[in-house]
């Protein structure tokens, strides 16, 4: 289909257009025009204005990703293979995610201190759930006749988790983890908000009391395209790295 | 005691109709057991539970006089379906069992090549399995079970999906290989002229018991002229009566 | 014969709405705003609808886009608005009297504003009237933003003073009312309006609405002059009916301490009680001209186009 | 395993106990202990204090999750489905969640007003993610054979759909919706942070004003049980309506 | 041209190795085709294709003189995994066809358990699945196959899981009910005396190509009479002939 981008490349100005006619009517305190936005954007990009927030941010998604998914992804698999684990724990799992982390902002302050290192909790603890949530399901829908395969190879809990609930759960695994590096980055912001003096999170919330909106919007865009990235980045490693599990019945 | 003892085995699945009823039997070492019996009537049940996969709800295995609790461990297993893993190559799915545990050697990687030669399949030998024909498929996982060089083999109906020749082809080359290493076999299949060709015992199930035995006094090893061989047909006729009379389930 | 009076109104002719934007939820020291019963704003037959927020920023952006009439807001957000050239106009301070402090353990001996140099200091958030009234103070004791770390602490400021994660902490006078009632003691309090005492809050409209609401908003500034006379006047009712109105309103004797202190702050510069609401243009713009100064906006503001003569204080 | 249960409420009881601990030496507005929080929650609650705030965030997280599942789930479907609209939308999608939505407050304001309605946009636009990712990887991880038989069979797209995918799919799908109802009531509290006097958020903001920590942790432990209930929720109707679609090779 | 006609047809997988090599056919209204052929050889792929449940790289399919585009509409299919869907019980299974595009009748529903009698697993009507043993899920298969009582079918070793008196008994019923609704057959199997059994024609493929069609000219309907009549007996042994001397693949 060689037309799609071309029609992507129309919805996309489309898109921009309602959104300039939109902000012609209004303040540019609400919604700045993106004939506005844009341009700001490019010419901070260029002056690197954003650069350190850009990278602060950068480092603590990356961080905060790379422990949430671990977590939960151990969590989900110790979980998913122990029922008396899964009951035991998920209230506190649960409550970990009910409990919007901006109003435990304090509480983590105090803990983990003013630095990146709460950034990087939140985000972690905001990305982790549907990592396990997905791990958990992938590893007890297994198909009993393999199951019996590895019973009869005398295959030990971990060889199976290993070979075979892993292969098999790949594609639910990966579909969680495009979820948690969108929330992560969502993760970082959000802990940004609380104390934080460099970031993308922190440059909202600046942009907020300058009551510089355009700012603000050009933020949002470079949280998108970072977001578009991750995620990009994730289907790329599905991709090339574990093409092979994601086998459907019969390779065409 | 040597071999397989199948003491008194009974069992239902999930408390439902009782699909083994007190089954006694005894495999020797080195024998070639052959389990036929109508559809449904609990060969495949018999099986995985004489092999340890399954536990019975009444009655245990022994082997050598030891209680089986686990699947026994020297053994190679062909389930029904190939259960092949769709992610692993035809040659890595065969290797599977030794790289389960470590890292595989050259000469196991030979032994799996030799054994796809021998499956007839070495050219897919880098294929995946969902690449191959449903035979083929099944030729991998005779493979698979052989790789290990098991004192005990466990075939639910390995031959199914394989047209009359190569099977014929294949019969052969198995019963070359059991009587090599001496192998203990247990073998289900439905195609009573392929009992008789390969055991040197066959049983007859119904409904969840067995009803016959035939010990096959046929001489070994068994060739072209066995097929021919008018004993071969008496013990056709024979099995195929004890096989007849009860509807199938 | 109150409830008579407002059926009256509404026969006659019908309430004309209002919509005001908050800086906050419905909370104890708008309580005057609030009590629904005191039916100060529809005996001017206003229909007064409160719009809450989350900062002095949002109540700007509800007028801005047409949501709201008026926005109760702090000087921050309002240079920042016009120095975005938003049209606005200013009616009526709100709080003449600055309310916010900075709060330090005694344990700290942080007495004055020039022992803040090097410390660590906490502010609700980087955007909040906390810093930048912490950036008045210390400006008035020659200091600048490089001489202290500013920390972000959320509105719960007061945790990591006592943890000593901070050595002071910017906060408003009820923020510090209530963090005492909670336990918070030995503590030493700076005021800003020791060094330079600046409005905290305003009403503000947008210009179209100025012109063509006019009206209304003189009619709800009266009902809110009335409100806030009554609510000096009658402090124990106003705790009381906060309990019911308020959303923080739970204890009475602590919505009075509220409202004692917001009472304070809303006596004119000129203490002269009758001219509540006046604003002190000079002291506005000394005001904006130290937020220029200070970096917190980028154009010099020239505030006489923005607030009517009419609402200006005479000397 | 019977002693499970009493494993589980050791596990509470210990970690009540380490909190009440934690909080003793410390002053009630950094960490108030469970014994003044729980009590504080049981009186309340009898006196009705938080039920109209119950009642206000639980409509909207009912709503915004009804609206985003339902959203989530046919938008997986449709960019499952179709490749080219998975690349025509995906962006747009992953703007809606990388942007904080915390940010976009005023503009929420201004398109669905103070009321409840941006509240539930809110709730749905959090909640819909999760349901999206699972629902579009069930979507495209069919067995082929069984494709084959419903090719053979006629099956439209719409049959196929609704006879294979969606059976085959649930226990992904289902894993989406748990996610899905935990970050719901997230959303709907986010979306009191930004400007509401009544509900869960209305009241953490307003508990935190007050300098209440002990009213906002009661606050929390009600989202804690909240979520649990929802979660619980999930999985009854998994265990009981679509029990049978959670086969796992064979039935033991 | 009315009949089934496949004409020249090519095909490879994913450009692999061409797996069907200018394969030309003709089955005829209500003739039973057997297609036998080594493992591996091209049956299934050249059943998928002349069913058009699959496209061809070369060549077409013409029904009736029409060009097969899409899976044939008044076709029963048996795949060579009995593909059931495990949500549903064994009658939903069987009457699944139906059901799809609406909801079936009583005299429908009779009708599917009349076919589970006939494949003798009334007994597990309400079962899942998964609860079934390998020839039962096979016979299940079957029965869906035939719910629609369709003017062709397209079977893909259907007895392949079967004991051979089950095979037996329902090869006989095949047979009658193919001839009571005249369809059109075109039947894989690797058992040679079975295709001879049911088959008007025969066509023995190998690697891809068709190297041998034999007419089946033993008298209808076949009986037990049949299989021990000496005509049954040479037929075997031309196709077995056919079969033979080429190597596997
Ligand atoms: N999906 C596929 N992708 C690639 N190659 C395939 C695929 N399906 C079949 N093949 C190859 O095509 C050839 C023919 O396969 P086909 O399934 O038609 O054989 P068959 O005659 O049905 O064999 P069997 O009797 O074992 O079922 C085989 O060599 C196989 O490896
Ligand atoms: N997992 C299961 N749950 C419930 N019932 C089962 C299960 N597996 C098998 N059965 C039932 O047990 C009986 C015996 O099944 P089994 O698989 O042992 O038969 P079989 O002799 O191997 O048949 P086939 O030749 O068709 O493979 C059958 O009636 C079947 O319905
Ligand atoms: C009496 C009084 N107390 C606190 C504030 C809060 N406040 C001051 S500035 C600001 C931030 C603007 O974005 C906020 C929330 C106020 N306005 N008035
Ligand atoms: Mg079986
Ligand atoms: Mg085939």
């Amino acid at each position: 289909m060689k037309w799609a981008p071309v029609f992507s490349s129309f919805v996309f100005i489309g898109l921009v257009t309602v959104w300039e006619l939109a902000a012609r009517s209004m303040s540019e305190l609400v919604l700045p025009a993106p004939s506005i936005v844009f341009p700001l954007l490019w010419t901070e990009l260029k002056t690197g204005y954003f650069t350190p927030h850009l990278i602060q941010t950068g480092i603590e998604v990356i961080a905060g990703l790379f422990i949430g998914s671990l977590l939960g992804f151990l969590l989900g698999v110790f979980m998913g293979e122990f029922p008396w684990l899964r009951s035991l724990l998920s209230p506190y799992v649960i409550a970990s995610q009910a409990v919007p982390k901006l109003a435990l902002a304090p509480l983590f302050v105090l803990w983990f201190g003013f630095g990146m290192t709460s950034k990087i909790v939140i985000t972690a603890m905001i990305c982790f759930f549907p990592l396990l949530e997905n791990t958990m399901t992938a590893m007890q829908r297994i198909d009993r006749d393999k199951e019996n395969l590895f019973r009869v190879l005398h295959a030990t809990r971990w060889e199976t988790f290993i070979h075979l609930k892993i292969p098999e759960g790949l594609p639910s695994i990966m579909s969680g983890l495009r979820v948690a590096v969108v929330l992560a980055l969502v993760g970082a912001v959000v802990g940004e908000f609380i104390g934080a003096n460099k970031g993308l999170g922190a440059m909202i919330i600046a942009s907020q009391g300058m009551m510089d909106t355009p700012l603000m919007f050009a933020v949002l865009i470079l949280l998108t395209v970072y977001g578009m990235l991750l995620y990009g980045l994730v289907i790329l490693i599905e991709k090339i790295v574990f093409a092979k599990y994601l086998y459907w019945g019969e390779r065409k | 005691m040597s071999g397989l003892t199948i003491d008194h085995i009974s069992h239902s699945y999930d408390g439902g109709k009782t699909v083994l009823q007190g089954v006694n039997y005894h495999v020797g070492d080195g024998e070639f057991h052959c389990l036929v019996g109508r559809s449904g009537c609990g060969k495949t049940s018999f099986l995985k539970i004489a092999s340890g996969l399954m536990k019975a709800e009444v009655g245990h295995i022994l082997l050598d006089g030891q209680q089986v609790l686990k699947p026994i461990a020297d053994a190679g297993f062909v389930f029904q379906s190939p259960t092949l893993l769709e992610w692993k190559t035809v040659l890595e799915n065969v290797l599977f069992p030794i790289e389960l545990k470590r890292k595989s050697t050259l000469e196991e990687q030979d032994r799996a090549k030799a054994l796809l030669e021998l499956m007839k399949i070495e050219q897919h030998t880098y294929s995946f399995p969902l690449q191959l024909s449903g035979g083929q498929q099944s030729r991998v996982a005779i493979a698979r079970a052989l790789i290990k060089n098991p004192q005990y083999l466990f075939l639910d109906e390995p031959f199914a999906a394989l047209d009359a020749i190569t099977r014929e082809e294949l019969q052969d080359d198995l019963l070359a290989l059991c009587a090599h290493h001496q192998m203990t076999v247990l073998f289900i299949t439905h195609d009573i002229a392929e009992a008789i060709y390969v055991a040197d015992h066959v049983l007859v199930m119904e409904e969840g018991k067995i009803v016959h035995t035939e010990t096959i006094d046929l001489p070994k090893p068994r060739t072209l002229d066995t097929r021919y061989s008018s004993r071969f047909n008496e013990l056709g006729f024979v099995l195929r009566q004890a096989l007849e009379g009860v509807p199938v389930k | 014969n109150q409830g008579n009076h407002s059926e009256e109104g509404s026969e006659d002719e019908k309430a004309r709405k209002l919509r005001m934007a908050s800086w906050s939820q419905p909370i104890t020291e708008q309580i005057n705003l609030l009590a629904e019963e005191k039916s100060y704003f529809k005996d001017q037959q206003i229909e007064l609808e409160f719009i809450p927020g989350a900062g002095g920023g949002d109540a700007i952006k509800n007028i801005a886009s047409g949501k709201a009439d008026i926005a109760f807001t702090d000087p921050g957000s309002l240079f920042a608005a016009l120095d975005k050239g938003e049209k606005l106009v200013v009616l009526y301070d709100i709080y003449p009297q600055n309310v916010f402090n900075i709060v330090s353990l005694q344990a700290n001996q942080l007495t004055k504003p020039q022992d803040l140099k090097g410390k660590t200091i906490g502010v609700y958030s980087l955007s909040s009237g906390t810093r930048q009234n912490l950036l008045v103070m210390l400006h008035h004791a020659g200091l600048s933003e490089e001489d202290v770390t500013i920390v972000e602490t959320g509105v719960l400021n007061f945790a990591p003073l006592m943890q000593g994660r901070v050595d002071a902490t910017a906060a408003t006078d009820t923020g510090l009312a209530t963090g005492i009632a909670k336990g918070l003691e030995d503590v030493n309090v700076m005021e800003v309006k020791d060094h330079f005492n600046y409005s905290s809050d305003l009403f503000v409209v947008t210009e179209d609405t100025y012109e063509q609401k006019k009206e209304e908003i003189l009619a709800f500034l009266e009902g809110y002059r009335k409100s806030v006379k009554w609510m000096m006047d009658q402090p124990e009712e106003a705790a009381a009916l906060a309990v019911k109105y308020a959303i923080d309103g739970k204890d009475e004797a602590h919505n009075l301490a509220i409202i004692e202190l917001r009472n304070a702050s809303a006596l004119p510069s000129t203490g002269d009680d009758k001219q509540l609401g006046v604003i002190d243009l000079p002291n506005l713009q000394e005001a904006a001209d130290l937020y220029f100064e200070l970096g917190l906006i980028e154009h010099k503001l020239d505030l006489t186009t923005i607030v009517p003569s009419e609402f200006i204080a005479k000397k």
